[in-house]
This record gives C-alpha cells, structure tokens and sequence, in this order.
C-alpha cells in the first residue's frame, strides 16, 4: 500500500502540536506500535520547531511537512524557506546550539537521528532547509 | 499544557500534564520560575505522571531551571518520567545532572534529605 | 488569531477520515464545540469524498484541503483537479446523484449547505473543482 | 469501523461502531448483505450506538439495505441514533421510511409486531 500528503502550515509555534497530528494520523494507517508513533511524533516535533524558530526566527513563514508511506517504510521530509545552515556538520553535532539564549539543547538532529532509521538535511544558506528520514515500521 | 504546583519545606512541587513541545514551553518556564520567586522555593520536584509527549524542548527547559536553583542552593528530582522521557534525558545527560524517581514521595524524600546528592 | 494551512494528499478512500482529522485537529485550536467540530468534519467528509468518487472517478489523483481562520471565522477548501461539473446548480440539489449504483444519496451538498455558514461552489469541466466553505464559530 | 451482528426470529441485529463514511460503507454493505441471505432474514435492526461519525454515505447504505428488505417482506428500524445521525436522516427523509428508538430493545419489539407499521 502506497499513500502520501504533503501540507504547508504557517511557522506558528500552535502548529507544532498541529504537526504531530497530522504525521501520527497518516501513518496511523499502518496501525504502527504507540512506540514508533511516538517516535514519529517527536522527530516531527523536532524539525517543524526548527523551521520555526531556526528556519524563520520566529519571524512567521511556510512549514511544508511532507509524509509517504510504501509498504511499511514511512518517508517524512520537513521543509522551509529561511535563513538555512551555514554549516551542516556542525549544527548535527550533539549539544550544538545557535540558540543558546531560547534554551534550546542544541540536541534536536541528535534525537531525530536516534528515532528514525535515516536522517539528512539539505540546506542552502537564505534559500531554506529540507531534512529528509525514513524509518522502517516493524509491525506486520 | 496544564501546570499546577504546590511548595513544601522551600521544594517546588510541580505537575506537569499534557504535552511538553516548544510551544508550550514558554509557559512551563514562566510559570515554574515565577513560583521559585513568589514562594521563595529553593528546590523544584518536577511530577512528570501526566506528560503525553516531550521533544527536546524539554531539555532546555529543565537544564535551564537546573541552573537557576544551583543558584539558590537547591536541587531538582524527576518523579514518574516514561521510558520515552527518560530515554531522551539519558540522551542529553541530563541523568547526570539529576536524579529520577518512580514516585512522587521518593523524590520528595531526596530533596527534603538535604544538599547532599 | 489568524492561521492557515495548505495540504494535499492521495485521492484514495482511506484518506477520507484522515482529512476529518485534519480539519478538526487545526480548528480545535479555537476551542469550538463539540457540534461545531462535527460540522466541521461532516462537511470535510463529504467534499473530499466528492472528490475521490466524482472528481476522479476512483482512478486516483491528489485532492487539496485548505483551511484558515482568523479570530472565529472558519474557510475551508476542497478541491480536485477531476472531471468537474457540467451543472453546478442541478448537482447542488437534493438528492440529485450522477452515482446511483454506487448508492449515493445525491445529499453531500445539502448536507455541507447545512452545517455550514457559507458554500460556493466553482467547476470547469475536464479542468476540476473547487468548493468553498465557511463558518462563524458561536464559542467566545 | 467494526461490525457485530447476531439473529433473533428473522431479525438481523447489526451493531455499527466507529465512523460511517465512503470507506467504511463498502464493508458494511458487504457484511450485512452477506449475513441478511447467509442467515435468512428478513429485516435489520441497526444500532447507532457506538456510532462516532455519519456522512451521507451513511444514508446511501441505509436506503440501499432499504430496498432489499422491502424485496423480501421485511423492515428497517434503527436504534440509539445520536441528533446528529437524526439530523442527516430527517434531511433526507429517511425518517419517513422507517422508524427510530432510543433503545434497541423497542426497536426489536416494533420489528417482531409484524410487517403493519
Ligand atoms: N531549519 C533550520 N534552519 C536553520 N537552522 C537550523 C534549522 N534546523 C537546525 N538549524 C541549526 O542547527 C542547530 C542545531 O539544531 P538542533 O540539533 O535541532 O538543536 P536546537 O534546536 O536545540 O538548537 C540549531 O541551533 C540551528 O543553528
Ligand atoms: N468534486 C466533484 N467533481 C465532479 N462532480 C462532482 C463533484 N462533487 C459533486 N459532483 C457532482 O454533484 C453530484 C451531487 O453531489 P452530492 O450532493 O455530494 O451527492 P452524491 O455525492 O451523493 O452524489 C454528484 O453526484 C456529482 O455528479
């Protein structure tokens, strides 16, 4: 069974929650363990929030979220038009923040990393980001 | 996000119900700091039994009030955190920092035990 | 309050209810009723599977919701890229049907006419179809 | 969606839960089709009351299954239908084609009267 969605949300924080649902809602069609929704849920929650108050600095924008499923491999790509990542190596690394001053813990990629299978980013400096992951769902 | 809080002997007893996410984390850190101040509370004992859901916003949030009370003298302890939640604190090493408990009174009973970790 | 959000995805039946969650999971953040939800939904339901079994036939395609609010004002908008309608007013009454032998009651526009404040429906034959919907929410 | 019926005196009581749309329709069709000629009857009970949601795929099915009994001699009678399904069923008419109860016990006792209405 093949199914996608891809939706555009305003960079409001509000929508971040909003993200979670809509990701866990598709793939719940695969009826996933509630582990592997939660582990959706939170590399979704990771990277909207990036592209809101990273991609954007909290200035407003676009949030493409992009879901897919083919059999029981889920494809999720989070995507924005701001500022970008000057340097990809470097934003990875556990513990890397630009944003010391929001609280951030700079372990956002760390935890998208540990929760999905496969993880990139693409980003191309004042043009925008896109992060890519997959994750193999081991139900039936 | 709902947050309730009660303080006993200088310790902060916060409950946290709902999901955690940098939305809702604005509030937490308002609320939770604003009550260390009004109360005079030295310690924060966090109650996590209610949380539905936490992204690494979490962290921040904790670290942070992991160093405001070091100031003051006091501590934090973790009580009821989900495998999940627990497994993304190990991640950051926040277990380092603090302690966790599968309830409320033993944590309780860490921090009332004094400064010593 | 103002918020918007743009998604598109597979015009298959078992997206029908994921399009319901949707909807209703970015309205709830107005706090409506219970009612005003099922309305919601309800109208959603009936427009995307318009979509699916009219617009494109069952062949399959990509359906398009849009939904914004700004204070209590709802819009929402579904459209396909389908067949379109040679005769918006004829298919826009009661019990009118083009689909009796899959047991269609003909009622989806009413029904949407119903529950929601405002429709209006655009079409172009062999180009799509575009229906517009909207809806004061009563609650504060 | 989820399906359980059972048969009492040519009666086939059919529980509905969960949402009655486009998608779900096609299996409730076939299900009560199936189990109205396997099973002999003659007319349906259906149950409302675990019913989370109904379009108006909802009414198709119901003027579908309609027709097929009054084919075979029988009757329609729906229980525990929310306002809303009430609401969908009265905007096309459906309430003057059969009759609904509050409780699946009085629909079953209008149904075992016999054909008059
Ligand atoms: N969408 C994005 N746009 C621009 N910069 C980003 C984006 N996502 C991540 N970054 C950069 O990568 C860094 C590390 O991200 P992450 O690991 O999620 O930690 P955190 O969000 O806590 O800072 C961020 O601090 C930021 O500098
Ligand atoms: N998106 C669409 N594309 C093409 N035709 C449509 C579309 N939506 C509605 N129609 C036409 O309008 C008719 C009436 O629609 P509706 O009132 O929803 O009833 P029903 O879906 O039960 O047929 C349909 O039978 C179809 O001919």
């Amino acid at each position: 069974m093949k199914n996608q969605m891809r939706i555009f949300f305003d960079a409001v924080s509000e929508n971040e929650a909003f993200a979670r649902l809509v990701a866990a809602g598709f793939f719940a069609q695969l009826n996933p363990t509630l582990a592997e929704i939660t582990d959706v849920k939170t590399a979704v929650s990771e990277a909207v929030t990036n592209a809101i108050i990273h991609g954007y600095e909290g200035k407003g924008g676009t949030v493409e979220l992009f879901c897919a499923y083919d059999e029981n491999r889920l494809q999720i790509e989070v995507a924005d038009r701001g500022i970008g990542i000057p340097n990809i190596a470097q934003a990875m690394e556990p513990l890397y923040t630009s944003k010391p001053e929001l609280e951030r813990s700079g372990m956002g990629f760390t935890i998208m990393e540990t929760f999905m299978d496969k993880m990139r980013v693409e980003s191309i400096p004042h043009f925008g980001t896109r992060v890519y992951m997959e994750k193999d769902l081991k139900t039936e | 996000m709902e947050i309730t809080w009660k303080t006993l002997d200088h310790i902060l007893m916060v409950k946290i119900c709902g999901d955690i996410d940098h939305h809702t984390c604005e509030m937490l850190r308002q609320q939770v700091d604003q009550a260390l101040e009004s109360t005079n509370s030295r310690s924060i004992l966090f109650s996590f039994a209610q949380v539905s859901f936490m992204d690494s916003s979490g962290i921040g949030v904790l670290i942070g009030r992991y160093k405001l009370v070091q100031r003051l003298g006091g501590r934090i302890a973790v009580a009821c955190p989900s495998d999940r939640v627990r497994e993304i604190f190990r991640l950051s090493a926040l277990d380092k920092l603090f302690p966790f408990f599968e309830t409320e009174e033993a944590a309780l009973a860490d921090l009332k035990g004094g400064n010593q970790k």
